[in-house]
């Protein structure tokens, strides 16, 4: 265990030492998970509350596969988003591969359904409640979904806080499209996976220990935004 | 309201079926424009899923529900309901209102308007940046009327929309549906105070374990209503849809 | 940074040794040219470049060097450096196979004592080093797996820290086992044999079936690399006092690929 | 493109000449992230149902470090396991190191605080309109706590379905502590991670288009069985 | 009941406010056992803050909340309250009154029992299988008042129990608060039907915007209250708080 001492003492001087490489990882992690959980939530949200509001055919099977792409393999997801960004693939002379862009068109990918299918959960819950009186007020579909959006704001901040952690966590895609390359793609996971592959565990820890306060710092200001949008009663 | 009337509606041999269960009976039924129409009937009797129906929210499960002066207009646009249990959005009392008329396409300076007027009429000004899920459950049912009549509807349907309140608001209440009323906005209501349904009553209908047993003028059914059942439910002696002798109220302190 | 860049598609050990460190530095302060690594298994080092998402390989195992170029996905394939392939196991040697000379046959005791033998399992290029080497032992351990032989299909890195775990023999390429023996309860009990020279070779990806390739400052970095000066740099570059590649480029300007 | 015909093509020929190999892979999949879930439900769903209920001090920033631990680095969390059950780690004698059993723990470690998070929002959001009826009959905070999860039923399926689904996916973790050893720790996604680095892009495809149709089949039995539970009325 | 009662219950200078707002503003009272309390007031007076206050849903922000005969007992666990909203658990009507009694350790072949009969004092005998959220509002609020029923509590406080339910059910579920009455059971109840107050009260508390402004005998209190307000509530006339002359109902139609 003693590794595990070295571990939090490698991510203090990490830390104090605060060196440009460090910060340049923790802020590419940063942009590339909260870029990607920003265009997820865009696309997932009223994805997941329309899936709640309209019945139509083929609605249940729609719920069973949205809920199983929660599960959607990061390295799958790699694979198929390299195959299309190579130079070999449809848009390959974009040249995003290993860019961080790339990494969050990746991520996207491995995020939206996470949130649009916990978005559909809240959404259908709250829904049972509002249906009648929204409808009785003539509110059209789209009108309907934005009120329940925003009605549903606290616990859907969870379903984007759950999709964060997906993107902040995950190494498989961001790996595979963005390479790892020092200065350009590298964040912190794949940070972590070079060097436990390098066998330094006590830095790798240090990095994780880093990565996991990064987190905490989001989460906290998720719940300061979220105490301020409990507070907001007006649109 | 210059715009020509939905109305009459027609129920014809409209049943709902829920989980194998007949709730409502295969009612036919025209409601014409003009006259308030009261349905009263004990609990469970399908009131509720009645203007529910009429109302569009459910769907019957056999017959149709037909809006005659509709003219390929949606109804439920000229339409508006209060409910049992209306609920609040998560918002203040003002942006309820506001989030209402929106919907109806109200420009913005209009609504402003329309919003201080409701909360006047029924003495909610003071309320008006209050989130509205905070309200006790009398100035709630009074929001929801404040929602619904910034609309100025058509049809209104309103499922026993004094329940909660105090006996001066019921009053209040009361006239503005009265007054309502005179300006033509056609009143479908149901409430199980029959003092109430005396005062604003032009016809009654009557439910009974979702069947429509009478439908008359208002005079004559409190006069003596031909249903048998419908006399035991007038002297409060229909109890649990069962016709008991019951010690008359008064007697018993 | 420059606003010019290269990718170079690699293999883990090289970075994980820290090579790329302590060279790109020198080859951007004289040139200007930006390096970009992606350090991965060889064979999807190889598959990178085959897609034209590299503009040079450099990887360690000959027969796939060559065939990439013979397939025309390549336009040259050059010796650039060596090291060699270690035989490391625990100190306890439970197939007494320390100090053996021959590779294979280290390899043959290890089978004959079903001692835990850990392989890389991946296809890497000391996977299928290690593979030939059981083949010239005249063994086929694939159907022992899940056994005493055990395929771990992961990198170096992890392939040798699974080993020090499980106190099983592996082979290890030298630039790794370098970087790692401190951490680990190994030790190398064969090496020296011929059969465990571990060459790497720079190839350049074809222009003419990757327009987009950066083929001029690809070339420049390969030049590099194979000149005095990239010798010197690859010599100069030490883990713990010991060289973990010894730079073996025979080329001169004259043969530079068109 | 081609790689991606091919991936089906790989995909059914996986599926079609199901190999022994294949079968055993995808049952210790199976095995590995059912169990991780089930332990991480049975600690997770009271787990956030209390941080729900109970008001004290320092609950706030519970709230925050669990949501923050949906985050939690796969690649960290094997390392740490791998550290405690390491022959040098304080558990080594339990010789649990690259089993099955180290992989279902370190993915409990995974999977509670993201079951344990989204439950935490869904008995929250019940608990507003239970509270006081509850307190009023007199249940006790165990009881009450119970009700809830029995009340809240189907929708807490969907937050074990997002556990289920960073289970499943997830290669970090169970490649450190497993150690992808053939016949032993290999599972569908260290098995595609070793395709993918040896490069063979469509076998990786293949197998991963195998580990998301596992996904669909999974989430289309919780589907039945959310029906089924939405119709269970008494207990 | 032979266990002693935790009554009397005193209020002492008792204040509950909620952001910013003083909504209870100081009240002291004493309820004693025996009479039946009925709470009376416009909607927001407090009402309902008073009843969940005194039964321990939510605590005093200033003041205290006393029960003189609880000798250290759990007060909350001989107490019961029908909310003026009751919340239905997600499972049938029967195991909604089964899960109340098994929370008082109530061993499950006397449940069996207790259920059957509390089923069929409300009328509610042939929903016993039913979602109890799939009721009629009216179904529910019986059901609530069967839950709590069967736990035979020594203080019942009931916040508008009878707002949803057609007379001959109000007329049954009054005899039957009397019933419980005169065994025994403490009644702290509010209302808005001025009648049902006659009818039920033995003394009277007068609540006006979170202020206790009279507490009297209900025979006095009806005969004439002391507080100008208060009388102006009887007679019908105060609305939204404010004293206002409104045309005697009757006369508009
Ligand atoms: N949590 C809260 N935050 C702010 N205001 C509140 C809150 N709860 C209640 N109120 C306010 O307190 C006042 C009293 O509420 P209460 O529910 O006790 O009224 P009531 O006398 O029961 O009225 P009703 O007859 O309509 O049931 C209301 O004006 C309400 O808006
Ligand atoms: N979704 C449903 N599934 C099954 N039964 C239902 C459903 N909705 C309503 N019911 C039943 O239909 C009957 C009529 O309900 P409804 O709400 O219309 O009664 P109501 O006449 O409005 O009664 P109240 O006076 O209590 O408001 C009730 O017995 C109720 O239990
Ligand atoms: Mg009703
Ligand atoms: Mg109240």
């Amino acid at each position: 265990m003693t590794d595990i001492g070295e571990a939090f003492a490698a991510a203090f001087s990490l830390v104090y030492h605060l060196d440009r490489d460090l910060g340049e990882i923790v802020l590419l992690s940063l942009q590339v998970s909260v870029g990607a959980v920003a265009v997820a939530s865009v696309i997932g949200l009223p994805l997941g509350a329309a899936v709640a509001l309209f019945r139509f055919p083929g609605r249940g099977a729609i719920v069973v596969v949205l809920n199983a792409l929660m599960g959607l393999p990061p390295v799958v997801v790699g694979l198929v988003v390299y195959l299309v960004l190579s130079r070999a693939g449809p848009l390959g002379v974009l040249g995003l591969l290993f860019t961080p862009t790339a990494m969050v068109i990746a991520q996207v990918f491995l995020v939206t359904p996470i949130i649009a299918a916990l978005a559909r959960q809240v959404i259908e819950d709250m829904w049972s409640e509002y249906e009648e009186q929204l409808r009785s007020l003539g509110a059209t579909p789209r009108r309907a979904l934005g009120a329940l959006l925003w009605d549903g704001r606290v616990s859907l901040l969870t379903a984007v806080l759950a999709g964060f952690g997906r993107a902040i966590a995950e190494v498989g895609a961001v790996m595979i499209v963005g390479g790892n390359i020092d200065h350009v793609t590298r964040v912190m996971t794949t940070a972590i996976a070079l060097e436990v592959s390098k066998g330094d565990l006590a830095l790798a820890l240090g990095l994780g220990i880093v990565l996991v306060a990064l987190s905490i710092a989001v989460s906290a200001a998720v719940a300061l935004l979220r105490g301020t949008l409990a507070q907001a009663q007006a649109r | 309201m210059t715009t020509p009337s939905i109305l009459p509606l027609e129920l014809r041999a409209v049943s709902f079926e829920r989980d194998r269960q007949r709730l409502l009976k295969s009612l036919s039924v025209r409601i014409a424009e003009g006259p308030r129409t009261i349905i009263i009937g004990p609990n469970g009797a399908g009131k509720s899923l009645l203007l529910r129906l009429c109302h569009g929210l459910i769907a019957p499960s056999e017959g149709e529900v037909l809006w005659h002066g509709a003219q390929g207009r949606d109804p439920l646009r000229f339409q508006a309901m209060v409910m049992q249990r209306p609920v609040m959005l998560r918002r203040s009392v003002a942006a309820n209102i506001d989030f209402a008329l929106s919907l109806h396409r109200i420009p913005r300076p209009q609504r402003r308007r329309l919003i201080a007027e409701a909360l006047e009429r029924t003495g909610l000004g003071a309320f008006a940046r209050v989130p509205a899920r905070v309200l006790s459950f009398g100035e709630q049912q009074r929001l929801a009327l404040a929602r619904t009549w910034a609309l100025r509807p058509q049809v209104l349907f309103l499922d026993e929309p004094t329940a909660n309140l105090d006996p001066a608001a019921t009053h209040v209440i009361e006239d503005a549906i009265l007054a309502m009323a005179r300006e033509g906005t056609k009143i479908i209501m149901t409430t199980h105070d029959l003092g109430q349904a005396r005062r604003l009553a032009d016809e009654v209908m009557f439910l009974h374990r979702g069947r429509l047993l009478e439908h008359a003028e208002a005079a004559a059914f409190f006069a003596g209503p031909e249903n048998e059942l419908a006399r035991a439910f007038l002297r409060g002696e229909l109890l649990w849809w069962e016709r008991r002798e019951l010690t008359p109220p008064g007697t018993r302190v | 940074g420059a606003d010019e860049f290269i990718t170079v598609a690699s293999t883990t050990s090289t970075q994980n040794a820290g090579l790329f460190d302590h060279l790109l530095p020198l080859f951007e302060a004289e040139t200007g040219i930006e390096v970009r690594v992606v350090a991965v298994g060889t064979g999807q080092a190889l598959r990178l470049a085959r897609n034209g998402d590299a503009d040079l390989l450099l990887v360690h195992d000959r027969p796939s060097e060559e065939a990439f170029v013979a397939e025309g996905f390549g336009s040259a394939r050059f010796d650039l450096m060596y090291n060699d392939f270690v035989l490391v196991g625990p100190s306890a040697d439970p197939a007494g196979i320390a100090g053996l000379g021959d590779a294979a046959a280290a390899l043959e005791r290890i089978a004959r004592a079903e001692a835990p033998f850990l392989s890389r399992g991946d296809d890497s290029g000391t996977h299928r080093r290690e593979r030939a080497l059981w083949q010239a032992a005249g063994n086929d351990p694939g159907a022992a797996s899940g056994t005493w032989y055990r395929e771990a299909g992961q990198g170096m890195g992890a392939t040798l820290n699974t080993a020090s775990m499980m106190e099983a023999y592996t082979l290890a390429d030298r630039g790794t086992w370098l970087s790692m023996q401190g951490r680990l309860d190994l030790g190398v009990l064969v090496e020296g044999d011929a059969g465990l020279r571990n060459q790497y070779g720079v190839t350049l990806v074809s222009a003419a079936r990757h327009p987009h390739i950066k083929a001029e400052p690809a070339q420049r970095f390969a030049e590099w690399l194979l000149s005095p000066a990239g010798q010197a740099a690859i010599d100069g570059f030490t883990i713990g006092g010991e060289r973990p590649f010894i730079p073996n480029a025979h080329w001169t300007r004259d043969e530079s690929p068109g």
